[in-house]
């Protein structure tokens, strides 16, 4: 006997289907199908490259999604640049550790203002092309899903991710304990040094607007006037 | 001191002339006429008198309007509710005002039967409603290295608290048949462009706190906040609450999407990504004063702001006046909360001089907020994501205040 | 069940053709594009699907639309907080906008020093957020004699519930040197053309729970609701928490104002009129389901409904699907706070047969919400005011729902 | 020293006297001044008839301020009438039990769209057109802060009230400290007639409006069609 009746039904193959779109690192979800680099490249061109430019190093606007990763990052698993503070931006290839997330993403939500709108060897395809930019498949390569398990073992960041911190919550997959900052509750005569050592430099006061108008106008205070220089 | 007689004219009592003050002398005219009708709006709107509080975007922030994020004005906000027309946005894909007689819901993965739903029959189970604070994991990202912007608008603002009416997804595993021995994850995903998926530990949802959620703050979830339906995932950063939400799949392995692997994971200094990190840890923020505020002037002010915690309920907050040398712990309005806003309060009279105010919040875990050189000193500065660390208001001479790093 | 079958068509997942649901074989325009930019709306407002949930005038109950009121939509409303756009109304002489900036607060009678404040002056106190309902004390008022209107909206709409933050006036009232051995009552004033008077008993002021308050759901009170400073009265009827407040005046005798003598005054069978009859006893009211709606099938229901007492905590509420004969104890949503609305919920199958609907709640003193009898027994049918009894649903073969009374 | 520091500030004598209008039953806080019956019904016809009827009788659309009392009732100070079940309406001087109340009322409120504006004779004077209204005070009465406790003594209702009850918090003025009404919580069998007592009449289904258009589009219910009949 049920307890809630006549709520819900059972889904339909083909409901279940039209949804269940979802690809895990372990492939459950990859529909079958395959995709040329070449034939990516076309995709890319057509779809893609306006927003995320010709060789997926972005436009001016848009985060670039290759770039920053070597041979021997493929070889070792680890993006090397991502260990460099100095190392400008990091783009999707440096941090993207399993490809079954590309391949996911890009069918569910690319291009951005028609997601769904590939087929699925389109997304083999243009996965294929992205993964040729960063050199981790070569140029004549045929993406699939018979294949991509190999690309996964050449992925740069592949080796890149950890979950040995105490920020998921119930029982880690291979998580910690306890958390990583432990910090005390001093209440009296506690070490500061106290040096100021950054503030909002003076060209940047008003980047935001005029402060003076971003507060209300009764309170125990108003918003500065910033507009004008500090004092002024 | 001349930009606070500026900002102070006409605002104080005190100055009023030897007769009295023409404000109380001569009667306005609401004192002497008819005001308007009931039900001038059938959905009424706030005073023309606050039009300056508003959500806004941080100039440069994103690339894009739709993927794009918009602030909550927590300087300017009271008790712990955000009013939903002031509640943070974080959109990926652009929102969307879907039609709810037409929205589906379906579960599968490790399940007896998978089932599909429509709003009148989630409508229909029993709900529960609970008070929760969501927090973009992104939230206060921008404070990691340099200071870059001026008010807790933008440095806290991806930060909102309400009232959620739902369906524990409990009930729903349950009508289901779902097998929870091996199915210990659930992605959830939404039904707009971008069909938002994010990986959900089952430990969570066993605990009964985890909600199908379609009411906020008394009335349907807004449209930006993905009406008509939204996983709740109390303590969990914001992108996990799956807006717009259309299915959830039992699985026995985390999924790794894109917003698993490629943002929302944190860069340690030693080049490797920490992945499904998504509790918010205990912070806190004075609100008043804060960045981008002057004050009228000597004398006595209450300070306030918020405390919370994704880990359970804030057991303390402490607040300094004197740059972090000294602390004296402030009062917490109830009811304190799980995974919900505190807000806190402490007397203080300011003398005029130039000092450094700053909060610190401890949780019933016994975590206590940390210093941004304590953060840094594990996490570095690249992190990105759940920065938070004690935020530093500094108080000038004049009464202006600004956000600073001290160290 | 004609009617029922209109009522629900393409309502039900369950009417699915073999091959499934179009709503998701065919993937919804949404899930193929791109949504709307952040900050579409600087204050945002509900879907556009929710236009049904808008305050409403009882056509015919007053005589003019200033001196008037709106009713809050509670059949459509969740948890306990009321969306201040949807919050009820009651004017007497209209609702104005008023210039914060130029708004004071005067204190005067038996005090050492009467004084003056600004609202920036107010504001710098330190200041408490609590969740009150308020509810006018008429209503209910039209169900004294007969059925006269057909949902909750109307027989209990005059009811809302916010977050409110302001100073608790007896802070004020120790500025001012206020007399409270001789001074125990006071009397507030509004700033409209009614300037409403109304008289407030000292015990209430000195518990801390009277509040000038400023704040309602995390934003400055809505104009209607007396912007930019109303008096909060926890457990008392609205009339008293008076709006727009410009003074308070603390006196040694009660002041028999226009709405303590002609108004808000109840009728007693002897034909003497209650005078200062002020708490909102113990009540409670179904809002699903509930009258003028109508069920979408049999099956399972999620019963649910608000409580509330002017006296302190909600202890229990009582439910019965069978016309009072039975009754089995309601899940209360915590947290249970005093003089605060309270939601509850029973699980009920409704197996299609013609059955009547009540709630019954008991506050922590341990009284105990009456029936229309009992309430009617010792209070006769004229008092207008404070009508607290057990609200009676029928719901009809067809699922419909009717507002009845039952002796 | 104060706790407060720079919040607030005292009232000048002149503030206080602008705002100070209240009058209590005492009087306290009631101005000199006086005014006739005769001038009042002057400022009646000018500044109140339009709303309330030339005799006070009120027009199609207001509450009647005047009626239902009689010679007997100022005798008493009970109006006969609020004991009858059956007498339709209940006037302003049939329930108002202080003169001081008329006063203060009209001085703070009326004319209702312009109020406060009324000079202090006037507000004697119109109130003693209203009392003269209700045979309260002779044709040829004048108003003023020295003969209005005479007046009080008239007020047909000036022993109607009871503070007997207990919804005034705390100290009651001699208030009761048990609620009137004491119900009990049964929660089995328990007696009940059930009879149907009570329904809104079928002409009245649609008199709020369609209430289809007052309820959620989605949800556990809709809002019954009451434009058409019921089951229909
Ligand atoms: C109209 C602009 C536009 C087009 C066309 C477009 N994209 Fe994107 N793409 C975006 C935006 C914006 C994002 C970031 C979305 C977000 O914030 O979640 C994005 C994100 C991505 C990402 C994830 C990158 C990251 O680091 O988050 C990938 C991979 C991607 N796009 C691939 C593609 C492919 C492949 C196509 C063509 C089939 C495509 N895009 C077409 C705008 C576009
Ligand atoms: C424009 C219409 C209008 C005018 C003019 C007007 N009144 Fe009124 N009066 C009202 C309304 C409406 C109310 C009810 C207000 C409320 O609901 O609080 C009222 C209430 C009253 C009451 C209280 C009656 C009760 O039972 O609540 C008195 C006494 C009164 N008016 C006297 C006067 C006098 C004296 C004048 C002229 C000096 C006057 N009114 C002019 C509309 C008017
Ligand atoms: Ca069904
Ligand atoms: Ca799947
Ligand atoms: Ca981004
Ligand atoms: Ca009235
Ligand atoms: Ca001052
Ligand atoms: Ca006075
Ligand atoms: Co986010
Ligand atoms: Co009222």
């Amino acid at each position: 006997q049920e307890r809630f009746p006549g709520i819900g039904r059972a889904a339909t193959p083909a409901e279940v289907k039209a949804w269940d779109i979802d690809v895990r690192p372990d492939f459950q979800g990859l529909p079958k199908g395959s995709g040329s680099v070449a034939k990516g490249q076309d995709v890319w061109e057509a779809r893609c490259a306006s927003c995320h430019g010709v060789f997926g190093e972005s436009n001016e606007v848009f985060n670039p999604l290759v770039g920053g990763t070597t041979e021997e990052d493929i070889r070792t698993g680890r993006v090397a640049n991502l260990t460099r503070n100095d190392y400008p931006g990091r783009t999707t290839l440096m941090k993207v550790s399993t490809v079954s997330t590309l391949w996911d993403y890009i069918n569910r939500a690319m291009p951005w203002n028609q997601p769904k709108s590939l087929s699925v060897d389109e997304v083999y395809a243009v996965t294929a092309y992205m993964l040729n930019l960063g050199r981790i498949v070569p140029d004549d390569f045929v993406l699939s899903d018979a294949n991509i398990d190999q690309v996964q073992k050449r992925m740069p960041n592949r080796n890149g991710m950890t979950t040995a911190h105490a920020m998921w919550p119930g029982r880690q997959p291979a998580g910690a304990a306890k958390p990583d900052v432990l910090a005390q509750a001093c209440m009296k005569d506690c070490p500061v040094e106290g040096k100021l050592t950054s503030q909002l430099p003076a060209f940047a006061r008003n980047a935001h607007g005029n402060l003076a108008e971003q507060n209300r106008l009764v309170g125990a205070q108003r918003g500065v006037d910033t507009t004008r220089a500090e004092g002024g | 001191a001349a930009g606070l007689a500026t900002a102070t004219a006409g605002a104080r009592a005190a100055t009023a002339p030897a007769d009295g003050d023409p404000n109380i002398l001569e009667l306005p005219e609401h004192s002497k006429g008819l005001g308007q009708a009931v039900v001038t709006d059938g959905y009424g709107k706030p005073s023309k008198y606050e039009r300056n509080v508003q959500r806004r975007q941080s100039p440069g922030l994103t690339q894009t309007a739709q993927a794009s994020v918009s602030f909550a004005p927590l300087q300017s906000l009271f008790g712990i509710v955000t009013p939903s027309g002031l509640h943070f946005e974080r959109h990926h894909q652009g929102w969307w005002d879907i039609d709810p007689s037409k929205h589906r819901f379906m579960v599968n993965g490790l399940v007896k039967t998978p089932k599909v739903f429509t709003m009148d029959e989630l409508m229909r189970l029993p709900a529960v409603s609970r008070f929760h604070f969501i927090e973009c994991g992104a939230n206060t990202g921008m404070e990691w290295g340099n200071v870059a912007v001026p008010t807790c608008q933008y440095t806290h603002g991806m930060l909102s608290c309400s009232e959620f009416t739902g369906v524990p997804l409990i009930t729903v595993l349950q009508m289901v048949g779902a097998d929870l021995k091996k199915g210990r994850f659930l992605l959830a995903e939404g039904a707009d462009g971008s069909s938002m998926t994010r990986t959900i530990p089952m430990e969570l949802i066993e605990s009964g706190e985890v909600l199908l959620a379609y009411g906020q703050n008394g009335e349907m979830l807004r449209p930006e906040n993905g009406y008509p339906l939204r996983l709740v995932v109390p303590g969990v950063q914001g992108v996990s609450w799956v807006k717009y939400l259309r299915r959830v799949e039992v699985g026995d392995q985390p999924w790794a999407t894109k917003d698993e692997t490629v943002h929302y994971v944190d860069l340690m200094p030693d080049g490797k990504h920490r992945q499904y990190t998504s509790i918010q840890e205990c912070k806190s923020v004075v609100t008043t004063p804060s960045g981008g505020q002057v004050l009228l002037d000597k004398g006595f002010y209450n300070i306030t702001g918020l405390a919370w915690s994704g880990r359970g309920k804030v057991r303390k907050v402490d607040v300094s006046v004197d740059g972090g040398r000294n602390w004296r712990q402030a009062r917490l309005q109830d009811p304190v909360m799980s995974k919900c806003l505190t807000r806190f309060s402490l007397d203080w009279v300011w003398d005029g001089k130039p000092t450094i105010i700053q909060s610190r919040a401890t949780d019933e875990t016994g975590y206590v907020q940390p210093t941004q050189r304590q953060l840094r000193g594990v996490r570095g500065t690249r992190s990105i994501y759940h920065n938070n660390a004690i935020q530093s208001w500094l108080v000038t001479e004049s009464g202006e205040v600004k956000n600073v790093h001290v160290s």
